[in-house]
């Protein structure tokens, strides 16, 4: 990045830190050009990845096929069904595209989530108990994957020995949420970290560049 | 040598998500005869719902409006359509009682979708015409640019109630701390695990995991719908028996059915 | 008021300036704090160091500018290791902002290491898709990525000759802080039976461990300290490591905060008054 | 009733659960195809957001409402970067990509980093010791941050293993039975989308 563009990048990060101390005519400019600047980026680069070599180029390639043609006009066709939404008159024709979108990402959902997500994880917690320490380990996993389980049911009511369980499940829930916590702290730090770096070094140059 | 084009018509190896799917496929069946023969399915109280109701009431008391998020799923992401659901009774409801909502829209297919289930609802209320045009709108597809965004109108519109329901991901504190700051009430429901500890934390009320798909069928009280929740508890409590049985019979040295359950 | 009730009340931009400081301070002054290699990244670290020479590891890099921090470090360090190992880099991602960050951490490691593009390694751009692309690399990469990122055709570049699908892959590894990562385990671990390496960042780190165990994945980095025991292990000191001391001091911060609240609440409470209204939290019931 | 569309998502829905179990290769480049068309749908819906974004902050110009200005420069922005990428492209090189790093690049890695600072403002709020589940969640989370940075192994050394235990046995417990619980709550969803029972996408909120 050159100096130009160090400069500005440093103003709007600048802009933004100064949110923390209320919202103010700076960070709202660095908001709105944020909407419009990733707004065009992501238009720009559809357009480039997907319009461009998928819906433009196989219909201009030299030698094309009926098929290739169908092939291509059938998703463009979907996707100005649904551009004809922008007349309010218009608005039905769109149900066919979005009927057809959301049944592909159903059909996904259904076997990839069963798959990884649901057998996968059943899976998973069918192994071998090993013996001693682990032993007491692998038997407080059941019991807390049991127990949470038993919080997370619907048709019965949390009563007596379901109550009890459910109730132990929200102890586990509790511990993972806190560790889940605990654990982003970094996460989130270090972002601030590269930041501050940034600021530190490439536009004050108080500290020394990236050392290898 | 091209790779040898594969010809056969069954992945043996996917026997048991088949098995899965067709399981979860009969307990639906079912429970919807169930649910048809006795007109209703108990399925326990969601505290997080009448929250949700609590909140619209509140602030339509107090004439300011609601910003429900439909989070940064796209389709792809279940989280979503439960959120479609869920909205179109949050907008029934603000049709009803003449109060205003703002739906901030990550993804523009979920936007053009959540637009026709609010105009529907306002419609089904029997005021089409009071459907305020750009009330669902699109923001932004890039994370933090639709943080930014919506967080702007937290704090310049002051919206009484903050909704989420959806998947959401990093930008859940950001949004929940700035919701919180404006004193709005909040109410969440996320089915990213990652995120519960956040919405926990700064919403007054918080739908966990499936809770949010949970809700998302207990809402229209429709007998099928409640069937489907009645599958997924079967189909839960198959999964524990399931566990338990393999790690018994493991005990006692026969692995076959934890070999069935193998994915790869 | 007493001390209890105004430090339960206190304005949150106190507690803002503490977490910059706490931040800014060891940067401008480094400590250099000992760092452990755990053995999810060790793990890691194997996976990748006892591939063949020659072996070809496509490194899906599916992250934006906002979660950089944490997985442009492992990037550089996972690519400079491949190098020296002579293997052969395919970059790629899922991301449109992705190119932006990649492609010059690409640069980078292989100026490091005195890489050629083309030779050692090839950067295949962006795709929009996610599932679509992955599933579609199974079948062809050529129809997912007809041309790589500075649009040269794949069948002119030495590192891409005779890899037509996952088939010519010996090992993915992706960098992600979002959802990429199922989907990576759905089609690349379970569906096409491909090793796979996950670098995640911090949060989402918690959630894999579960098909660490069940071998879906043969490593993962987590987060910055992930990514510092990386740098530490290939013995580089990069961004990672640096920031590490800052890591410190603020956790410290952030922990006496909450044990100061939790504190001035008992405090306050035994005086009658109850410092926050109690209300459920968010939990059940 | 919307039967039409209703039978198309049951269609796709339908074969390509079916195309999972299909490994052979035509069928997988049916698969293939449907994904395909699914991306170049989201091209154009796409274009259909960004009309609305453009019809939101227009509205605010015209009818001068407060912070219409600000409204001004989003709509000059979406324009430019638009057109530029469009006519010019996204490559190094293109000024859409000095663009990117200059302004998209560190907006959005610094929005990212105040979170550093809400999750301290949020920790110091809400981990207060009022009942037995918010102790439980304080003290495992002061716990975690403590034993994941350098200090923690300096007080005490068996500090990052406790957090490991911590991650493996409670964390994956609750973990691995929420994802179970969140996988069967997304197939059931998608199924009930298949199988015509929900249908409130349609503009239906029945």
């Amino acid at each position: 990045m050159n100096d130009a563009q160090t400069w500005i990048a440093a103003f709007l990060t600048l802009c933004v830190f100064s949110f923390l101390y209320r919202d103010n005519p700076f960070y709202r400019f660095a908001e709105h050009l944020f909407v419009g600047a990733a707004a065009g980026y992501l238009l720009a680069t559809q357009y480039q990845n997907v319009i461009l070599p998928n819906v433009i180029g196989p219909l201009m390639a030299p030698k094309i096929q009926a098929s290739g043609i169908v092939l291509t006009l059938i998703p463009a066709m979907l996707g100005i069904l649904l551009l004809l939404r922008v007349f309010p008159r218009l608005t039905a024709p769109a149900r066919w595209a979005l009927a057809f979108y959301v049944g592909v990402y159903s059909g996904i959902a259904v076997t990839g989530y069963m798959q990884a997500q649901v057998i996968a994880q059943i899976a998973d917690s069918v192994k071998p108990f090993e013996g001693g320490w682990h032993a007491v380990n692998s038997i407080l996993i059941l019991i807390g994957l049991l127990t949470v389980l038993a919080y997370f049911f619907f048709s019965a009511p949390h009563t007596g020995l379901h109550g009890l369980s459910a109730r132990v499940g929200i102890w586990f829930l509790m511990v993972a949420f806190g560790a889940s916590f605990g654990y982003t702290v970094m996460a989130r730090v270090s972002l601030l970290i590269s930041r501050v770096q940034f600021l530190l070094r490439d536009f004050l140059h108080w500290i020394p560049g990236v050392v290898s | 040598m091209p790779e040898a084009l594969n010809t056969d018509w069954f992945d043996p190896t996917r026997a048991n998500v088949l098995v899965g799917i067709l399981l979860f496929l009969t307990f639906l069946l079912i429970n919807i005869l169930r649910a048809r023969r006795a007109g209703t399915l108990y399925i326990r109280p969601l505290p997080g719902l009448t929250a949700l109701d609590e909140a619209i009431g509140r602030a339509t008391e107090m004439g300011k409006p609601i910003l429900y998020m439909p989070g940064l799923g796209d389709m792809s992401e279940v989280g979503t359509l439960a959120s479609i659901t869920i909205m179109g009774r949050v907008a029934r409801k603000v049709a009803d009682l003449g109060s205003s909502m703002q739906v901030p829209c990550y993804d523009p297919v979920v936007m053009t979708i959540m637009d026709g289930v609010a105009r529907q609802a306002y419609r089904e209320s029997g005021r089409p015409d009071d459907f305020p045009p750009g009330s669902v709108h699109y923001v932004s597809a890039q994370q933090f640019a639709y943080v930014a965004a919506v967080t702007g109108i937290m704090i310049r519109e002051r919206p009484a109630a903050n909704i989420y329901m959806g998947s959401f991901y990093a930008e859940s504190l950001f949004l929940a701390e700035t919701g919180n700051l404006t004193g709005a009430i909040q109410i969440a429901g996320c089915d990213k695990v990652t995120q519960l500890p956040f919405f926990v934390c700064a919403c007054d009320y918080t739908l966990l995991g499936e809770e949010l798909f949970a809700a998302s069928a207990y809402i229209g009280r429709e007998p099928v719908q409640l069937a489907t929740i009645a599958a997924q508890d079967w189909a839960k409590a198959t999964a524990a028996i399931l566990i338990v049985a393999a790690l018994l019979l493991l005990a006692m040295g026969r692995p076959e059915l934890g070999h069935f359950l193998q994915t790869s | 008021m007493s001390w209890a009730q105004r430090l339960l009340s206190v304005d949150r931009r106190i507690i803002f300036v503490l977490i910059g400081l706490g931040t800014a301070i060891p940067l401008l002054m480094p400590v250099n704090l000992p760092i452990t290699v755990t053995p999810r990244v060790e793990a890691a670290y194997q996976t990748i160091d006892t591939l063949p020479e020659g072996s070809r590891v496509l490194i899906s890099m599916d992250y934006e500018p906002d979660t950089m921090a944490e997985l442009n470090p492992m990037a550089i360090a996972i690519m400079r290791h491949c190098f020296r190992k002579k293997l052969k880099v395919i970059g790629m991602t899922l991301y449109p902002a992705g190119p932006g960050l990649v492609e010059p951490a690409m640069k980078a490691a292989a100026a490091a290491e005195g890489k050629t593009r083309n030779v050692d390694y090839v950067f295949l751009g962006y795709k929009s898709g996610f599932q679509t692309v992955m599933i579609g690399m199974g079948e062809s990469i050529r129809q997912q990525y007809p041309v790589d990122f500075y649009k040269t055709p794949l069948d002119s570049i030495p590192v891409m000759r005779g890899v037509n699908s996952y088939a010519g892959i010996d090992l993915v590894v992706n960098l992600t802080a979002s959802s990429a990562a199922d989907y990576w385990i759905q089609f690349a671990a379970s569906r096409f039976k491909k090793k796979l390496v996950l670098g995640a960042t911090a949060v989402m780190a918690t959630d894999y461990y579960p098909y660490l165990s069940s071998r879906q994945l043969l490593g993962l980095i987590g987060g910055m300290k992930g990514a510092a025991e990386y740098e530490k292990r290939m013995d580089l000191f990069g961004d990672a490591r640096r920031g590490m001391d800052a890591q410190s001091l603020v956790h410290v911060i952030v922990s006496l905060l909450v044990i100061l609240g939790n504190v001035a609440l008992f405090a306050s409470r035994r005086s009658g008054g109850d410092g926050t209204p109690a209300r459920p939290l968010g939990g059940p019931r | 009733m919307y039967l039409g569309p209703v039978l198309v998502t049951f269609a796709v829905g339908a074969a390509l659960i079916v195309l999972f179990f299909v490994p052979h290769h035509q069928a997988q480049a049916v698969n293939a195809e449907i994904l395909e068309w699914a991306t170049i749908v989201y091209a154009f819906a796409l274009i259909l957001g960004s009309i609305s974004l453009w019809n939101t902050h227009a509205r605010k110009v015209r009818h001068r409402i407060e912070g219409w200005p600000y409204s001004l420069v989003t709509m000059i922005t979406l324009v430019a970067v638009t057109g530029l990428g469009v006519v010019f492209g996204t490559a190094e090189g293109t000024a859409v990509y000095a663009i990117y790093q200059s302004v998209n690049s560190p907006l959005a890695s610094t929005m990212f980093a105040l979170l550093a600072f809400f999750i301290a403002s949020a920790a110091f709020r809400a981990f207060r010791a009022r009942n037995l589940e918010a102790t439980l969640l304080l003290v495992t989370a002061v716990l975690m941050m403590i034993g994941r940075v350098s200090i923690g192994e300096f007080i005490w050394p068996g500090f990052p293993a406790f957090t490991e235990w911590l991650l493996d046995v409670p964390n994956l417990a609750a973990k691995r039975a929420i994802a179970i619980g969140v996988g069967l709550g997304a197939v059931s969803t998608g199924l009930k989308i298949i199988l015509g029972i929900e249908r409130s996408y349609l503009g239906r909120s029945n």
